[in-house]
């Protein structure tokens, strides 16, 4: 048997600074899981211990949302809910490499990331809970509509980046006039032919696009050689398309690795491909039964492998942090906790007689007769 | 040989009577193998009958679909879960033009006995994308037959029938109903797949439904008898072929008909329905053809989906409203 | 100001017009660029307003209509060709699931002003999956608009209010009429885009239709009056949402209907136009509402379309059968 | 700005004996434009002069039946034609090297090959005169029916050759018992979803296909730098599978890169993209017009790499052939063309109510009852 496997794993030369890529063999880590630091080949963290507490901070609430919300589903508070436990410093990491005209293209597990854009817990859960269907503000938060049907997204991301380009927020010599897109997907959505042409156009246009695959070695019950029998990686090199696999539970190597891609393409130099290697910790959603597919040695590795853990003791042994710290997030996210656990009964119910005027501009005639004719309808029972 | 069971055992049986009977049928599909697909309607039957013949598919449905069409062409009978509803319109292109035309488009010579299995309609609570009716898009699409089953008797010979048959299926899972039981027998088919059957008999009017509306029709029913209405109910079945001398023979008798289905009204399978009904039963229809559907609008958030489906109340106002004729 | 033109002019002038108009509008599409599109109805425009607002796009559906939703959301109006009708499918899921629900599933927050034409319909002499006529697919799904213009002037005008249009439009174009000429008067526009237009008026029955059978059913309507008959042509124009309230004065007032599609006959458009009328006109119907389409088979070989098509004899035979009743 | 070329272009070997590739970088050649053998790196022709000679003819044979169709088409004989002008040692050179188990899954374009497998030219002559769907027995000829969406037969084939797999004709001793699939199509179709995903598939389940690319440089008016800003066949290295590109008008080296990849195929070790390097002579259809979007320059430039006159040198110069054999091909060739400007008006007329008994295995009693109404309708003339 021939095997597929590159036997020249040096093959590629990545440099932050911009010059030739096709994809780095590199495993990027720059904090190891023991919470040391360490120096990448390529890449370094350009940032300080203040702002590693702060992505410290997003990721500890990110997680007791999450938490709460996976209890409040189990309360039957929620019809449903996809845990992000785990992918905490994927999320976090990349998201701190936003900047202000930069847009995100979530799927919809992205929660942590969420809350860092400004989109209001609560918020949320309405879609979970269904009570709406996705009620927050993408144009005030940048941050898109979470996408339900697998891979769509990575072609609405392409798109708005070509409209980027074609407003003239991509390369222009001051940087703070440019803008990126950034969009998530799963590694099981990487089989979808959407996300594959995404990679055509993008590459094809050049388009300002950053695709970051949140790797969590599952989809569903599928591990992620059923999708890929190489690194997920190297998929978008075949498009022209650099490529790079980071730690995905290591924040500091996710925030360095997404700036340099962010910042390549708001110079105007195209889209890249990283796959942030994972874990789903949880089940993929609180319908999910992982026991039926997956060993729970498996689930211990990863455990050792915690994106949260790392940082704390990295930041205490550093003593950028201290307890005391520590309890002041731990009391903010109490305070969350609360707020989810108190504001979840009180999401307004939604009113049939309300989304008839969602499904055109103006409502039509034949539309309006229907929804006259279901409110006397129901109104004939409260007479009655 | 009678059983009690759900229709999700009912599938599973039907299933695995289907893959030992022949051994040219396998199943494909997301999630299907050691999980046994979300809805657990193909548990343990990859540990039976092995990783080549229930297959864990990438997760892409044009994929899925279009390699099943590969393997039907070589002989084999695929039957391909899609998880659901609102995920099969990346198949769309293969169904429509490949898998539904495979027969006329090799002038006979080649055919595609596949079954496409899809989780359909509402009322489960869910997120968007879950609660779909798709059944409209397919029965305007020659060349697929169309069916869908109400109780777990259909849908343990339904299955089988599917899968023997040599035109592909669109085989269509009222998930609403999975966990409800009834009684199977094992022995023998009732019935063809293609007909349509009276559940209900009644003179005065006729209900024609299917799928997840077949048991609120039927109480429907049973309640307008309580109020001295004598109600038929008809269980289409086959959506495309429709059964039309079953349909045509009770409305004959009735004079007047309701088409109740959880897809939007326009364009739905009621007017193809209500067309061929007015056309036949022109002189003998007391009343216009009703439809008791969803509202025209996407699928809206779960907390409001009793309101917009059909229900009890819905239906029997439609009755009303024909009788008022 | 009235100028004599094909269709196919007439919607290049529209195009031309649009993006002139309003510099968010943007055309992409498969060999849209230096070549004008097989049909060369985007021809020149490349030339004229550059590679970045007439986009030649990779050759895959779904991206296109995927990234021009994508351009959208940023606040283009993205006018996208899909160059045959049998090749939308592959973009049916993102006009299904995306396109069509944007601003229903951001609760009104976002839009999708985006234009998809489509060059539809049969009787070129093509090959397969070159002669589709997919509106019922479209029509059944909320929240799209699904309009087909019949003549160069509907062309012009129509073009241009479907890009003004922040709901997405499905925009079919009849491509048997491409090259026929018509008088268009360039000052202003004759009739919103969803109202229905009363081609021909008359007293015995009417005629619906749309697209590329206008033409046929007037021709048809004209053959009827040497006979004595007087037949009202109802065009369409806008396919969904219809415009109930023309399509109902006219059967109301001549008391017979007949619906004329080149799309096969279950589940067409056909079905919806005879539920509906059959339900607000039971007691003014004097003959059942008829249905002239395409049979219920894939579209065969080019050399019998003209059997497989609607064509004068069927309608005026249809025209027979109604007024015998 | 970066770029995304591969700065190391030696990365891979490429033994068809059967060890490592991820991919190769060379240019596989074995017989120039002008006629002269050369050895490639990695690839040579296993076969004597009698097979090139026999490749010759078929590649004459094909022009001939193209260059008739192309004029009927002009004379209305025919609705369409799709030219495979130019592409014929990329078809010939291909098929040259299926053998008895294997089996070919054709886009619309490969004439040449189409009569190598024993398709009647008159049948094929039937679907574009519009006498008929595709009508030619794909199971007697392995030739499966032509496919007018772009990239759709992709994923039968895979498809196909996951049969193979099931019924155990991959991987035996004995080669004799192995088959395998070898699916074409263009460089445009490479954008599509489905093609991606049927290099997923492919590489997921190892599936014994041959995906063979003819990159003609165009789709219809799009030059393939739209679709892929990369040299083509890495496109599936990000998939996991091995890929190359060969002169796609030397009918040698694409019959030695097919005969290897088809063996690897058969014997199990997985699929194989190749990407014939060639180009479309003449227009995309007789509908089309070349001039709107190419330059005559470059066609000239690609009229010295004819893929036939370079064999008839190689061959004449070799005396492996003489004026005589080539008179003899060239009275073959007339009587092709004999036989099908003959027999193109005799085709006979369809019937339309042959059709309704092909919509489904067993007509259903709606569809009989349109039949016969039709009939009856059709008959209500010819008694008037
Ligand atoms: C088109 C489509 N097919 C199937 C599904 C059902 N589904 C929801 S999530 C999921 C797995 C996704 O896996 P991955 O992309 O790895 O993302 P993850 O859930 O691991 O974050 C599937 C199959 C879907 N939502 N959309
Ligand atoms: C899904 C789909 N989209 C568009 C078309 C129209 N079309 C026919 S051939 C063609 C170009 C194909 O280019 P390529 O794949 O390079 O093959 P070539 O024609 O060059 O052999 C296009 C766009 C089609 N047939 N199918
Ligand atoms: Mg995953
Ligand atoms: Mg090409």
């Amino acid at each position: 048997m021939t095997t597929t496997e590159n036997p020249d794993a040096s093959e590629t030369v990545v440099t932050p600074g911009g010059t030739t890529i096709v994809r780095s063999e590199e495993f990027i880590q720059l904090l190891t899981p023991e919470g040391e630091r360490v120096e990448g080949e390529s890449f370094s963290y350009a940032h300080d211990d203040a702002t590693i507490a702060a992505a410290l901070r997003h990721m500890i609430l990110g997680r007791r949302f999450d938490t709460e919300a996976t209890a409040l589903q189990r309360k039957g508070q929620l019809g449903l809910w996809p845990p992000s436990l785990g992918q905490e410093a994927a999320q976090v990491g990349s998201g701190a490499a936003v900047r202000d005209l930069d847009e995100v293209f979530p799927s919809y597990r992205e929660h942590s990331l969420a809350l860092m854009r400004g989109v209001d817990p609560l918020d949320m859960l309405k879609t979970f809970r269904g009570t709406s269907m996705v009620d927050w503000d993408s144009r005030a938060t940048r941050f898109h509509l979470y996408s339900f049907v697998i891979g769509t997204q990575a072609l609405h991301a392409t798109g708005y980046a070509m409209g980027l380009q074609r407003d003239g927020l991509v390369g222009n010599d001051d940087p703070d006039a440019n803008g990126a897109v950034l969009v998530y997907f799963g590694d099981g959505a990487t089989s979808q032919g959407d996300v594959n042409e995404a990679l055509v156009f993008a590459a094809s246009y050049q388009a300002p696009v950053v695709f970051f695959v949140q790797n969590n070695q599952w989809a569903i019950s599928e591990p992620i050689e059923l999708q890929s029998r190489i690194p997920l990686y190297r998929r978008a090199v075949g498009f022209g398309i650099p490529s790079l696999r980071v730690d995905g539970n290591d924040v500091l190597a996710v925030q360095a690795v997404t700036e340099w891609a962010l910042d390549r393409a708001r110079r105007g130099e195209g889209p890249t491909f990283i796959e942030a290697f994972t874990y789903r910790m949880g089940a993929h959603t609180t319908s999910d039964d992982p026991t039926k597919y997956r060993r729970r040695e498996e689930e211990a590795v990863w455990r050792t492998k915690d994106p949260i853990e790392r940082v704390r003791t990295h930041l205490l042994a550093t003593g950028a942090i201290d307890q005391a710290w520590l309890d002041q997030v731990d009391a903010e996210a109490d305070a969350l906790g609360v707020r989810i656990r108190e504001g979840v009964g009180q999401l307004p119910e939604p009113r049939l007689e309300d989304f008839w005027a969602l499904t055109y501009a103006k409502l039509p005639p034949a539309l309006a007769e229907q929804r006259d004719a279901y409110l006397a309808y129901e109104a004939s029972f409260e007479e009655a | 040989m009678t059983q009690t069971m759900t229709m999700a055992k009912a599938l599973n049986a039907g299933l695995r009577r289907a893959l030992e009977a022949d051994p040219k049928v396998l199943l494909a599909g997301e999630d299907i193998g050691k999980l046994g697909g979300v809805f657990r309607i193909t548990e343990h039957l990859q540990r039976d009958f092995g990783e080549d013949r229930v297959v864990d598919s990438p997760l892409a449905e044009s994929g899925i679909v279009g390699t099943s069409l590969g393997l039907a062409l070589r002989g084999y009978r695929p039957v391909v879960e899609i998880q659901f509803d609102g995920f099969v319109w990346p198949a769309f292109d293969q169904i429509v033009s490949q898998v539904s035309r495979m027969r006329f488009r090799s002038l006979g010579r080649l055919s595609v006995p596949m079954v496409i299995r899809i989780p359909y309609g509402g009322a489960i609570g869910a997120i968007e994308h879950h609660s779909e009716s798709p059944e409209a898009y397919f029965a305007h699409t020659p060349g697929l037959v169309v069916v869908s089953p109400s109780t777990p008797l259909d849908a343990y010979w339904m299955i089988q029938q599917a899968i023997a048959s040599d035109d592909p299926v669109i085989f269509l899972e009222p998930k609403r109903r999975y966990h409800e039981k009834g009684e199977v027998d094992l022995s023998e088919p009732p019935l063809a797949m293609d007909a349509a059957r009276v559940v209900l008999q009644g003179t005065d009017a006729t209900i024609l439904t299917y799928g997840p509306m077949v048991k609120t029709c039927v109480e429907a029913a049973l309640a307008a008898s309580g109020e001295g209405r004598s109600i038929e109910v008809v269980d289409l079945r086959s959506l495309s072929p429709l059964d039309d001398a079953t349909i045509r023979a009770s409305v004959e008798k009735t004079g007047r008909a309701i088409v109740v289905h959880e897809a939007v009204r326009t364009g739905g399978l009621g007017a193809e329905v209500a067309a061929r009904l007015q056309e036949w039963c022109f002189y003998s229809l007391e009343a216009p053809v009703l439809r008791v559907t969803a509202y025209d609008m996407p699928y809206p958030p779960s907390r409001v989906e009793k309101n917009y489906l059909p229900d009890l109340d819905r239906i029997l106002d439609a009755v009303d409203r024909s009788m008022a004729h």
